[in-house]
């Protein structure tokens, strides 16, 4: 059932709510938050016929893709099939050479991408882009960036706005700590985490930026039972509870199947297949594909 | 369980607050507002060489504090630290003899005139990553020892200007040195007091963000070559006041005295003091002016020994030794005399624990 | 039912006439202190939030409220299970105050223990507090019908959760807060009506043996035994105590709850099960009461990360260690410590114990106790040489929590379990087994009338402990009468003295010694992964796994000089012969452990009964099938080979 | 017009210098990815020991040449060995600052031994005076200079390319790892590329020495070649010599014609606003590799 995330609950206390109260307050002040009829309808983020290539090598040719609001997206497709690039164009970190993409209706193909996760369109990477050298509770307030209130000037002053402005942020991050659980590593260097904890603790930081839509690239790579089960709950809470669009690369077919709401399969930079879990279980494209030609 | 270092057993945070003080328990505060009681009273003990050797100390942790920023927070590498001490020391210079600005006046613009000076060197090397900013800080030396070499008009070219030190103030006599090292002293503790609140704010993290790994910066919103040009604008800042208060004891300003030798022994003695932390630079500081002193005091030993030529020798024996510590320093510990400290304050609080 | 205690001691230890319920000591603390005084501290999101007098009232109140809302009357009865925090013991109070009884329950038990235990205590109501126990109750609603509503605190992930048999807390309140606007004065009224007799609480012991039994436990029983420890050792209003045992046990309800609502102490929560070190340390309490596997973990952390430190720090420890231990020794035989080593002790707690006590977060306490299983000696005397003035103490539910305690802080017997409170008499039977008696004795057990009067003896409680009384009326626990075992010859030895001995290596986790009417005493070892991995590694001993390291040749050899040393203080026959390394821990889920973590000998020997044969009958290498169930329920069943190590003399 | 050309070649001269200079920049780059600013001091101390050499102990050229190169190996040995080899793991800053006190160091030894009096070769290095072609008179040191680096870089890049070692300075260039994955020894490679950059700066202070005279103040040219280094690309040889003829010919051409406007002495300040300007305009220089980031 759509739970819009105005009316999920009343303003609860937030000993007793149901978690990340401050983090949705800030979301419901700052974004402006879908409408109960446009869940899975309007869109919300299009990638139209994006064409990229590194010096010959053509990483992405004429992919198109929708997300619309309240959706999960899940991306799959061989290795090299260039998921991680589209994420990468997605959040500006490389340049189509041909195609736009479309955040809002607003055209963002050339914004820098600081301007981007700015906006709100946040990701996290294959490879855990985190500072090693801070705490988990400083990294997630580093993520607060965009969203912290003073200039530099008062900040050197620091006591009466830039103190009062920490003290807020560091709320908003524990907020966030206990809803993801890990509140005994809280002040550990991420450095000496375990893989699923880093993994984690990046989920916190792209929360903290306040997100409009989740990008996850491979969430789930390199875990054990338990830490799949944890980062696939979270990620499910995320989405049902915060009704943030997710699009997430991801190669367990299982996750994938039981939690994507669409599915688009990328093979060679192609787009081959996008629809429901059960079409796109049926598509004899994406079955060759991964399986391989039947030969007959 | 990893044991909370710096919270001695039964100390806990009500609020956030408290949780953010750097000075926790009643005794680290103590010790804190003891330790600049003793830096304040030492102004009436000592006579006025040792005067002169502290207020030398507070202008250079100043210009090290901002070379800290610049290095040891955003990771840039500045090699016209010294030029742009200089420009602080010239802005005072001209504002006082040609448009008679009083001290007070004088040295903020002090400050303003290197950091936009600095930020207009820094916008071509910030754009791309790497050590493009050490180029742009070394053309930035040049060009400023040339504009004042050469612009005669102003800077009066290579025989130097006069400073002025403040008149009397709320019947303080600045004239004498000691109530003038007074001045430094409060200048000094309030720039550290700002660095130390601009580290723990949303800008020091950025820049903290922008060393350690740009991509995950770029990620949170962070505009990477704004932030870069930025700490080069602040170091430069507080290159200018380090320039304004060192400068207003000498009253003389001259070329000579920011080669681009100093700007290196900035740099390197700022890797001695230790990176990342402001302490660092100032140990940094304290470090280099010591060694300057003692130079002074080395040089009639060279003289009986090397005969005539002591001029060349002294010059010759700093080099020498400076870059011999330099170097030794570095290879044995790249993280200086700061990281040494850590290890050994932590090693106290856990005892008798090993981690 | 007085038994030898004198009429006015038990007059004096009976609470005030006013004030002898819990509710009605809260309503006093509220009136006395309001806003002044914090009553509750819990971390949360990083911070500790503190809650005052005020405000408990109120949310108790509020509660009431609720519950009475609900139909909850006098006499019914609130199950509540859940970690330790302000909201358990909120509904607690809140169902006392209208004259209900609080059934605790504990969070590790299994829905089958918590269906029996529900059902067994009639609960009309159910208090939970997150979504993992929501879902335990949910799984056996059919099985518990007289219980009405469920209620929970922490509602994370539970929006989904519609159901109108689950409440979530601060409804309860807002209904509490209605219901208190149109029945203005139900909350005085119903505080009034109970005296010190009404029962308090339904604590259900998980014996080692058997189903578990629920004891009635009153307000004066309570009371007064608070009342007499407080003679014994003062409590002080400013002091502060660490709440993270299960308050499900008695010695919580006597350590937290009595002393908080008596003498109004400040209680603290701890945030997370994992987080207890570092909040134990944060908050520095006065007064402590661990278990003794709590504290088994306090020595084992200093040894391994002494082990690891540098030498300096070594040497230091090493230097100043024995004098803590002679000082110690002086004190167990109670003689006056001379000057000089007044002065050393002076100079070692400065140097060395005073910055452990601050690691371990110890230095503020003034009476750690011990109680629950017994306390080896070598941890008892590396405590006490550290500086922790450690008291070890005994008691029984029946007998409502702490009975004896060593009081005196100069004098101590590494084996005694301390002098019996004003106000508790203690005799021994022939068979030595001991007997508990006093104000302390409760009415039974709930709705066993044949339990209770097997164990209720004419004003006694048999305790079915085995243990003897010295001349200075210090009392000494051995074994559990039953535990106490016989080899064929005759010798009578005690497993759990032997194991405590073993457990004192941190390289030992747990273990389960065996000789029933067998010719030898043999053992079943679980090493320490954590540290034994280190201590591999430090060696050059690869491995892979906890299965993989634990049949390695070398360890099996460390333990074996382990055991040895243990094997010289035992008597010749007592000596532990063989014995194997379990390739994996006990564990409560597979119903090895009892919730507080004793061991479960006879189930143990029907299942290792294969290891065992295999010891006695001198193979060195034993095949083992065992089955593991993972905790979604999924079963494995694993064929290894245990090796068996043998000791020679 | 005739000026004109007259200024090209002279620029051309001086201009062969500094691509010199550069491209010992540039073979410390290539391999180790470090920025080496003491090469700059090496022009000092190679100066000082061919003057030391010819004139002092007055042995014949051929001789002090090669005793120059010989005490400039060894050297490059000594700094790679003691300061760079301990840093390799270290954050970018470390070596850098080290290199930068080396250069400190090289002009205190020369103050400290030679007294940085500035000294002559006078006759005996390469002959004075000049010949005429036409209108232009062209001073032969300036020319011999010139065909001497032209010699000593063609010799470069045929190493380069073409033996075993210089194949393995590439790919170390590339990748420290996947070299020691093919059996390169990686640590050699460093040390070639120390020798062979300290032997070019020691060539590049004797032909320096001779036209402006043995002195402290060579380490500023070298500071000078960092422009043609950057724009020439960090990593490309082809790029830094033109970049270094360029900057020759750019300087010569700021003296004749911008001279007369800016007052004061700007052979040093012409060479560093370049630097800016190609900063501005092409950060990766002429031939240098666009980074792209593999994320």
């Amino acid at each position: 059932m759509a739970v819009d995330i105005r009316n999920v609950a009343k303003k609860r206390e937030q000993r007793y709510s149901y978690g990340l109260t401050l983090l949705r307050d800030c979301i419901e002040r700052d974004r402006d938050l879908p409408r109960e009829e446009d869940i899975f309808k309007k869109v919300i983020l299009k990638v139209e016929d994006i064409t990229i290539s590194f010096g010959g090598l053509t990483a992405l040719s004429d992919v198109n893709l929708e997300l619309k609001e309240g959706e999960l997206l899940a991306i799959i497709g061989p290795n090299g099939a260039g998921k991680t690039t589209l994420l990468n164009v997605i959040s500006g970190f490389y340049r189509p050479q041909k195609g736009n993409i479309y955040f809002q209706d607003k055209r963002i193909t050339h914004y820098s991408s600081h301007r981007i996760a700015a906006m709100g369109i946040c990701r996290t990477f294959q490879n855990i882009a985190l500072y090693t050298g801070l705490s988990v509770i400083d990294n997630i307030i580093a993520g607060r960036h965009p969203h912290i209130k003073y200039n530099f000037l008062n900040g050197m002053l620091y006591f009466p706005w830039a103190r009062r402005e920490e003290a807020r942020q560091r709320a908003i991050a524990e907020d966030i700590v206990d809803f993801l659980e890990m509140e005994h590593v809280r002040n550990t260097t991420v450095g000496m985490l375990s893989y699923g904890l880093r993994k984690r603790a990046e989920l916190g930081r792209a929360l903290a930026l306040e997100p409009r839509i989740l990008l996850l690239d491979e969430p789930m790579a390199g875990m054990n039972l338990d830490e799949k089960e944890d980062i696939a709950r979270f990620i499910i809470d995320i989405h049902e509870f915060l009704r943030i669009p997710i699009v997430m690369i991801e190669h367990d077919m299982g996750v994938v199947m039981d939690i994507a709401d669409r599915i688009a399969v990328l093979d060679f930079g192609v787009k081959i297949g996008d629809g429901t879990p059960e079409e796109i279980s049926k598509n004899p494209k994406v079955v060759s594909a991964y399986l391989g030609s039947t030969g007959e | 369980m990893t044991i909370n270092v710096d919270r001695p057993c039964g100390t806990f945070d009500r609020n956030y607050y408290q949780a953010m003080e750097i000075f926790r328990t009643h005794l680290r505060k103590f010790l804190m507002i003891a330790f600049i009681a003793v830096m304040y009273a030492l102004a009436f003990i000592v006579d006025d060489y040792i005067i002169s050797i502290l207020i030398v100390f507070c202008a250079f942790s100043v210009g090290m504090t901002g070379l800290q920023i610049i290095t040891g927070y955003a990771g840039q590498i500045s090699l016209g630290h010294a030029a742009f001490m200089g420009v602080g020391m010239y802005t005072m210079a001209i504002f006082q003899e040609h448009l008679g600005f009083n001290f007070w006046m004088a040295l903020p613009l002090a400050g303003l005139a290197p950091m936009i000076i600095g930020m207009l060197f820094g916008i071509p090397a910030v754009r791309i990553k790497g050590l493009y900013l050490a180029f742009a800080s070394l053309a930035a030396h040049f060009v400023i020892v040339y504009t004042i070499n050469n612009w005669r008009s102003v800077t009066n070219g290579t025989d130097g200007m006069y400073l002025h030190r403040p008149g009397k103030l709320l019947g303080i006599d600045f004239m004498v040195d000691k109530y003038y090292y007074i001045l430094v002293l409060t200048v000094t503790i309030i720039m550290i007091y700002f660095a130390k609140n601009l580290i723990r704010t949303k800008l020091g993290r950025s820049f903290v963000a922008v060393r350690d790994n740009d991509i995950a910066a770029e990620v949170m919103g962070i505009n990477i070559a704004a932030t870069k040009v930025l700490a080069f604008g602040i170091g430069c800042f507080y290159a200018g006041i380090a320039g304004a208060i060192g400068g207003g004891y000498y009253e003389y300003v001259n070329v000579e005295w920011f080669t681009l030798t100093d700007s290196i022994w900035y740099l390197g003695f700022l890797v001695v003091g230790g990176l990342g932390s402001i302490f660092g630079g100032i140990a940094g500081a304290v470090v280099w002016k010591t060694l300057d002193e003692l130079s002074t005091l080395v040089t009639p030993i060279t003289e009986a020994l090397l005969g005539g030529m002591a001029f060349y020798a002294s010059a010759a024996f700093s080099l020498v030794i400076y870059s011999l510590i330099v170097i030794v320093m570095l290879v044995l510990e790249p993280r200086g005399i700061n990281h040494r400290w850590q290890i050994i304050k932590r090693s106290y609080r856990l005892h008798p624990f090993p981690y | 039912m007085k038994g030898s205690i004198t009429q006015e001691t038990w007059a004096k230890l009976m609470p005030q006439e006013g004030y002898d319920t819990f509710p009605k000591l809260m309503r006093r603390n509220h009136w006395q202190w309001g806003e002044k005084k914090v009553a509750y501290r819990y971390k949360d999101f990083g911070i500790w939030q503190e809650l005052t007098w005020e405000d408990n009232y109120a949310h108790i109140k509020a509660l009431a409220g609720g519950l009475a809302s609900l139909g909850f009357e006098a006499g019914d009865r609130i199950a509540i299970c859940g970690e330790n925090a302000p909201e358990w013991f909120f509904g607690q109070l809140a169902a006392q105050s209208l004259g209900g009884i609080s059934v605790g329950l504990y969070t590790d038990a299994t829905p089958k223990e918590l269906q029996y235990i529900i059902a067994h205590s009639e609960a009309k109501i159910v208090l939970v507090d997150d979504q993992e126990q929501v879902d335990k109750i949910l799984s056996i609603r059919e099985e518990i019908p007289k219980v009405e509503t469920l209620i929970y605190w922490i509602a994370k992930g539970m929006w989904s959760y519609d159901d109108p048999w689950l409440i979530g807390f601060d409804d309860m309140m807002e209904r509490g807060k209605e219901y208190d606007r149109d029945h203005p004065d139900f909350f005085d009224r119903s505080i009034d009506s109970q005296d010190g007799d009404n029962i308090a609480v339904l604590l259900y012991t998980s014996g080692t043996t058997g189903l578990p039994k629920g004891s009635m436990v009153t307000y004066n029983n309570l009371l007064s035994i608070f009342q007499g420890w407080d003679e014994a050792l003062p409590w002080k209003e400013e002091d502060e105590n660490l709440s993270f045992l299960p308050p499900a046990w008695i010695g919580e309800q006597i350590f937290t709850v009595a002393p908080n609502l008596a003498k109004s102490i400040v209680v603290n929560f701890i945030e997370k099960a994992e987080t207890i070190q570092s909040d134990l340390r944060e908050v520095g309490p006065k007064v402590i009461l661990f278990g003794a596997r709590q504290w088994e973990m306090v020595c084992s952390e200093i040894q391994s990360k002494m082990i690891d430190s540098p030498w300096w720090k070594k040497s230091v420890y090493h230097l100043f260690l024995p004098v803590g231990y002679r000082v110690a020794r002086f004190q167990e035989e109670g003689q006056r410590i001379p000057w000089y080593w007044k002065a050393l002790r002076f100079i070692s707690y400065w140097c060395v114990f005073r910055a452990l006590q601050d690691k371990i977060g110890l230095r503020k306490t003034r009476t750690p106790i011990t109680a629950g299983a017994a306390l080896s000696p070598d941890n008892l005397k590396l405590l006490r040489a550290i500086g922790v003035p450690i008291a070890q103490g005994y008691g029984a539910t029946e007998v409502s929590g702490l009975d004896t305690v060593q009081m005196q802080k100069d004098y101590y017997r590494p084996e005694g379990s301390g002098e019996p409170f004003p106000g508790v008499e203690v005799r021994i039977t022939d068979e030595d087994e001991i007997l508990l008696g006093g104000v302390g004795v409760v009415h039974g057990y709930y709705k066993m009338p044949d339990e209770t009067k097997k164990a209720f003896r004419s004003g006694y409680f048999h305790t079915g402990d085995g243990g003897y009384m010295d001349d200075k009326g210090e009392l000494y626990i051995v074994d559990r009468v039953k535990d106490m075992q016989t080899l064929k010859n005759g010798d009578r030895f005690s497993p759990t003295y032997i194991e405590g001995r073993l457990k004192f290596s941190p390289y030992i986790k747990d273990c389960m010694v065996v000789g029933n009417n067998r010719e030898s005493v043999v053992a079943i070892i679980n090493m320490d992964y954590e540290n034994t991995g280190r201590w591999a590694e430090r060696n050059h001993v690869a491995y892979t796994s906890h299965q993989d390291l634990s049949q390695k040749k070398e360890v099996r050899e460390l333990l074996g000089d382990i055991v040895g040393k243990v094997n010289g203080v035992l008597p010749e026959k007592q000596r532990v012969t063989r014995f194997v390394v379990l390739h994996k821990d006990f564990d409560p889920d597979e119903a090895e452990l009892t919730r507080t973590r004793k061991l479960r000998r006879d189930f143990m020997e029907k299942r290792y009964d294969k290891l065992i044969q295999g010891l006695y009958d001198g193979q060195d290498k034993v095949e083992m099938e065992t089955t593991v169930t993972y905790r979604d329920g999924r079963q494995a069943t694993w064929k290894i080979d245990i090796f068996v190590q043998s000791l020679e003399g | 017009m005739e000026d004109f050309l007259k200024s090209i070649m002279l620029g051309l001269a001086s201009g062969g210098i500094y691509s010199l200079v550069a491209v010992s920049y540039v073979i410390i780059y290539k391999a180790t990815r470090i920025f080496a600013f003491s090469q700059a001091g090496m022009l000092v101390i190679g100066s000082y020991t061919m003057w030391q050499c010819l004139i002092v102990w007055s042995l014949p050229i051929w001789l002090s040449i090669l005793i120059s190169l010989a005490i400039g190996a060894a050297v490059a040995l000594i700094i790679e060995r003691a300061c760079m080899r301990p840093l390799i793991g270290q954050p970018i800053l470390a070596p850098i600052v080290v290199t930068l006190g080396v250069m400190l160091f090289f002009r205190g030894i020369a103050l400290l031994f030679w007294h940085g009096e500035v000294r002559g070769y006078g006759e005996s290095f390469l002959p004075l005076g000049s010949w005429n072609i036409g209108f232009l008179n062209l001073p032969k040191i300036q020319v011999y200079g010139f065909i001497i680096c032209m010699i000593v870089i063609a010799v470069l890049i045929s190493f380069y390319k073409y033996t075993r070692t210089g194949l393995g300075m590439r790919v170390v260039h590339e990748d420290h790892l996947v070299a020691q994955n093919l059996g390169i020894n990686v640590k050699r490679i460093f040390k070639y590329s120390w020798v062979f950059s300290c032997s070019v700066a020691v060539i590049g202070g004797m032909l320096l020495g001779n036209i402006q005279g043995v002195g402290v103040d060579l380490d500023y040219n070298g500071l000078i070649a960092i422009a043609a280094v950057l724009f020439g690309g960090l990593e490309s040889f082809g790029g830094a010599v033109i970049a270094g003829l360029l900057i020759g010919i750019v300087q010569i051409f700021a003296i004749q014609y911008l001279g007369v406007l800016l007052p004061g002495e700007i052979t040093m300040l012409v060479p560093f606003v370049f630097l800016l300007l190609i900063l501005l305009i092409k950060p990766y220089g002429l031939f240098g590799l666009v980074r792209i980031e593999r994320l």
